[in-house]
């Protein structure tokens, strides 16, 4: 009974649990960190079955309210009314990435908000945070996609908040949520000016009827832009670093995934909506300058920065621009057969680097949350000697700044090789200015590991708690693992998630059943 | 703190706007309307009473935390009608046209239209129309009063 | 000089959204409406509710209702989280 | 084309509102601009379920059958709701950002840079 | 063989590559033996001078700010502007994307 309906219980529980915090707040503090933790170590668990369940059985749809829940058309009608979870490898994919983040996350935020107040609040945007990322990675309908982006957005901006007697948290929610908001609205008149053409919301329907007219370009321009936006791609990347150096450690972490859902976003729309009507060529040119202007641009800022976190989002920026240029060029070569020859390997290596990147991305975030909470500087030039006293946080930062970089036999290095390799016989430029951001990439984090850990011992900082501890922990086994067998995710988890962005029919099918 | 003309005007137009708005909310299933519009109505006649008193005086009548409380109340209450149709599908509507409550068959065609209709639309209506009622409520008194400590320095 | 660039893109945006406007389909005659049909035909028995709209926002699209009252409730507890200095 | 012309109104409040997110420096602008697109989307959505000469789709003791699309209105219900929760959260910002800052002014606010 | 990931020319072994670390090291702890190992850290050897002249621990770190000075002075020429694009100013935030906007709509658009 609970395998048919999964989608609806992995949005359904974290919702739950964020109506129900502020309650159970009321009663007693320990008691509402247990919940939550235990709420998404639930979700994690769902999250795991219903991964199971597609890479059996395939695509998994799900039909909110109807007499059945595979019942996706009503009877003896030719389209969907309902609105319709429909669950693929790449959903799965950006779902497992969700529940392990937000869980670590949590057990992170367990000993990094002690101090502060207002910590129930906190907890439930987490929740709905996560929920809102649920949502946007199983739905299958495009005006659900928008609601669910409201809602991380709105999640998001109050956590940046959260330290409001910072005067820069505050301007830093500001900027990202007029943006956020200018996003989502653009993605809204896409919703409608392709609902006004073809009276349909549900992807599938959308993708079967779209005839690729001048009203579906402008559609398509303002869903890139926008959706590109929410990713942090350069030049609209200048939220990226305000908002991830402002928020709480924890909320950073989940910030990378949440930028990343977007991203899922997009490739939904280019892939599956569009998919082999747009001109492939053109957009793909498009996607693949995105990536390279956000790759170079991000790694250069973050070679001036001295903010600690500031630098890293700075980094996070030029990370987001592999993932685009690989997908880029999967796009580019989707309707020729150069797609078979490298197409697909260049999109397994982004697709594969989305894992990674959320994984030490958040690593280096967390560390840098722990030098913070330890030290209570935010300031790279008055550090010093760190390693002397936080061991653990420094050897966890080795791991990250070593996985971002792209050093083996760290997971960056694989996803990294395969695009290298793939994106030079598409274009050998690409590939050289790929090698050149990772080795600046490591030019930056070795200033941080200079500055910060290395050095005379100048001041005292606190020890890290437990539960930090544990976070970076997790996260850095993460790393290594994939790093030593990258085979066994690129096959079992990968590779599903690539064929789902490329057949377009199947997803389609799904739905209209065949036709 | 308004003049008296505007406080009478309040205690005359409040009883009315409340009863109105929560019309709304009940006949949402019938008329146009339903628990948004409802909620905003009810959410209006507490700014009114906001802007009339003044924000001390309306501090003591409607506390924050019972609000924050209700709006929680009303969320589960929205999404615990939408679980209860699990046993079919998430969001079932599990109680139209079941005899029990709200659970009248409607009429096909025109027809004026039964309030005991509709299964569990309009318990779902009351669950929002309550959520909205408190989160607006809450959302106009804090603005209130950050808006009174951004003046003042 | 920048305000020049954002100009000329402000109009090249603005040129494309009337563009999109004169090209949708003629105001007061849609140019597909079946799935609205359905929801006009079936409704009173489906949702067995007189008011079409209703039984959309609440049965048909309930899902989309949720994330309304969770972005609603989103922004409630974003704003005492912003204001709870303030508070006491 | 000339029928067109409500669609050609609600594009131009959408214009308004990115002019005036672009030029104008207060914050408060800002949000009413904000505003401005979002009423704009709003009432484009609206425009697109309209029918000439049919009634509201709720069945009533009115006679005639033909009805707007219920859609459109579904959907402008749901994204009001969502643009006003927006609006609350951005004017609780700008209210925040004004006491630290001492300014409304978008070209001052700017501590985060480079 | 598990752990060998088929990338898009050749493959990829994250073990072997470790293999030959461990070889490697090996390999070079081996000639590093060879070395005489009567140097001491005496007298002045292990103290750190600034152009000749001695200077306390403390002073020796190299800050943040001044890493890599002589890549960021070199490019001064592409950093400025760069630099100088990131006003923290909301206005030029939605400008920029208004641009990209345009321009995507325009590459899309076929125009």
């Amino acid at each position: 009974m609970i395998n048919e309906h999964l989608p609806a219980l992995i949005i359904g529980i974290p919702l739950l649990a964020a109506f129900a915090t502020p309650l159970i707040s009321k009663i007693n503090d320990k008691l509402r960190n247990i919940f939550v933790i235990g709420v998404l170590g639930v979700t994690l668990c769902l999250v795991g079955l219903l991964a199971l369940n597609v890479f059996e059985n395939g695509i998994f749809v799900y039909v909110m309210g109807a007499k059945s829940t595979g019942l996706s058309l009503p009877s003896g009608y030719r389209m969907p009314i309902r609105i319709i979870l429909e669950v693929d490898g790449m959903s799965i994919l950006m779902a497992i990435i969700t529940s392990i983040v937000s869980f670590l996350g949590a057990i992170y935020s367990w000993a990094f908000v002690e101090k502060e107040t207002g910590k129930d609040k906190y907890y439930t945007l987490l929740l709905l945070l996560t929920a809102g990322m649920f949502g946007m990675e199983f739905t299958g309908d495009m005006f659900n996609f928008f609601v669910f982006l409201e809602i991380t957005s709105i999640a998001a901006c109050g956590l940046i908040g959260f330290r409001i007697n910072r005067g820069e948290s505050g301007e830093a929610a500001f900027k990202t949520m007029v943006l956020y908001t200018l996003g989502a609205l653009f993605v809204l008149f896409a919703v409608g000016i392709l609902y006004g053409q073809y009276d349909a919301l549900n992807i599938a329907t959308l993708a079967s009827r779209i005839q690729y007219t001048m009203l579906d370009k402008i559609a398509l321009g303002l869903l890139i832009a926008g959706l590109a936006m929410k990713a942090g791609a350069v030049p609209m990347h200048m939220w990226v670093p305000d908002a991830y150096a402002e928020a709480p450690a924890p909320i950073s972490l989940i910030l990378v995934v949440n930028t990343q859902a977007s991203l899922y976003g997009l490739f939904r729309v280019l892939f599956t909506l569009y998919g082999v009507n747009i001109s492939t060529q053109t957009v793909g040119w498009i996607i693949v300058i995105l990536g390279v202007l956000s790759m170079f641009v991000g790694v250069t800022m973050a070679l001036i920065q001295s903010k600690l976190k500031r630098l890293i989002a700075y980094g996070a920026v030029s990370q987001i621009g592999y993932m685009l240029l690989g997908v880029g060029v999967g796009l580019a070569t989707l309707s020729t057969p150069a797609l078979q020859e490298y197409g697909i390997k260049a999109m397994e290596g982004s697709i594969f680097h989305i894992i990674n990147d959320a994984m030490y991305k958040g690593l280096l975030f967390l560390t840098a949350g722990a030098i913070i909470y330890c030290t209570g500087k935010r300031n790279l030039n008055e550090m010093s000697g760190l390693a002397h006293d936080m061991k653990f946080t420094s050897i966890f930062f080795i791991i990250g700044a070593g996985a971002i970089a792209g050093l083996p036999p760290f997971n960056g290095f694989a996803s990294k090789l395969i695009i290298y390799e793939s994106v030079y016989k598409f274009n050998p430029i690409l590939s050289v200015i790929a090698i050149l951001v990772s080795i600046l990439t490591l030019a930056i984090f070795v200033k941080i590991f200079q500055s910060a850990f290395l050095g005379p011992k100048l001041m005292n900082v606190k020890k890290e708690p437990k539960s930090m501890i544990f976070a970076m922990l997790v996260l850095s086994v993460i790393v290594i693992a994939f790093g030593l067998f990258p085979d066994v995710v690129v096959d079992k988890i990968v590779s599903p998630a690539v064929n789902a962005l490329i057949n377009q029919m199947d997803y389609i099918a799904a739905i209209l059943g065949g036709t | 703190m308004m003049s008296k003309i505007v406080r009478t005007i309040t205690n005359i137009l409040y009883s009315s706007i409340m009863i109105f708005g929560f019309y709304v909310i009940m006949h949402g299933h019938l008329t146009p309307g339903g628990g948004f519009q409802g909620g905003a109505v009810v959410a209006s006649g507490i700014a009114l009473v906001l802007i009339a008193y003044g924000y001390d005086t309306v501090k003591s009548w409607i506390k924050k935390s019972n609000l924050s409380i209700l709006e929680s109340i009303g969320g589960l209450a929205f999404i615990g009608v939408a679980f209860l149709g699990i046993g079919t599908t998430f969001f079932y509507n599990f109680l139209a046209n079941s005899g029990t409550l709200f659970g009248n068959p409607t009429v096909i065609g025109i027809n004026p239209g039964d309030l005991n209709t509709a299964g569990a639309l309009p318990l779902m209506s009351w669950a929002v129309g309550l959520k909205v009622l408190a989160g607006l409520g809450s959302i106009v008194l804090l603005m209130a009063y950050g808006i009174k400590k951004g003046d003042g320095k | 000089m920048k305000k020049y660039i954002a100009l000329v893109a402000l109009l090249v945006v603005s040129g494309f959204f009337l563009l999109s406007a004169i090209e949708m389909h003629s105001f007061g005659s849609p140019a597909e409406e079946d799935m609205d049909r359905y929801f006009i035909e079936n409704a009173q028995e489906e949702a067995s509710t007189n008011n079409v709209v209703t039984s959309i926002v609440f049965d048909y699209r309930g899902f989309d209702t949720l994330g309304e009252a969770t972005v609603l409730f989103t922004a409630v507890v974003g704003v005492s989280l912003l204001f709870r200095r303030l508070i006491k | 084309m000339i029928g067109n012309l409500p669609f050609v109104a609600c594009v131009v409040l959408i214009i308004l509102g990115l002019y005036t997110l672009i030029f104008k420096r207060n914050l408060i602008k800002i949000v009413i601009g904000l505003n401005l697109i979002e009423c704009g989307v709003n009432l484009f959505l609206i425009t697109l379920g309209y029918k000439s000469d049919s009634i509201a789709p709720i069945y009533t003791m009115a006679g005639k059958e033909e009805m707007v699309l219920p859609t459109p209105q579904a959907l402008t219900l749901t994204s009001i709701v969502i643009g006003l929760a927006t609006t609350a959260l951005i004017l609780s910002f700008a209210i925040l950002i004004y006491k630290h800052y001492k300014t409304a002014d978008a070209s001052k606010v700017r501590r985060l840079r480079g | 063989m598990i752990g060998t990931l088929e990338t898009g020319h050749g493959l990829w072994s994250a073990l072997y590559w470790l293999l030959g670390l461990a070889v490697l090291s090996l390999i070079v702890y081996f000639i590093y033996s060879f070395g005489g190992k009567t140097v001491k850290a005496s007298g002045d050897k292990g103290k750190p001078f600034l152009s000749g002249n001695e200077m306390v621990k403390e002073e020796t770190h190299v800050k943040a700010s001044n890493i890599y000075w002589g890549f960021t002075e070199t490019l001064k020429s592409y950093y400025s502007p760069l630099k100088g694009g990131h006003t923290g100013n909301v206005n030029d935030y939605v400008s920029w994307f208004i641009v990209v906007l345009a321009i995507v709509l325009i590459l899309a658009g076929g125009l």
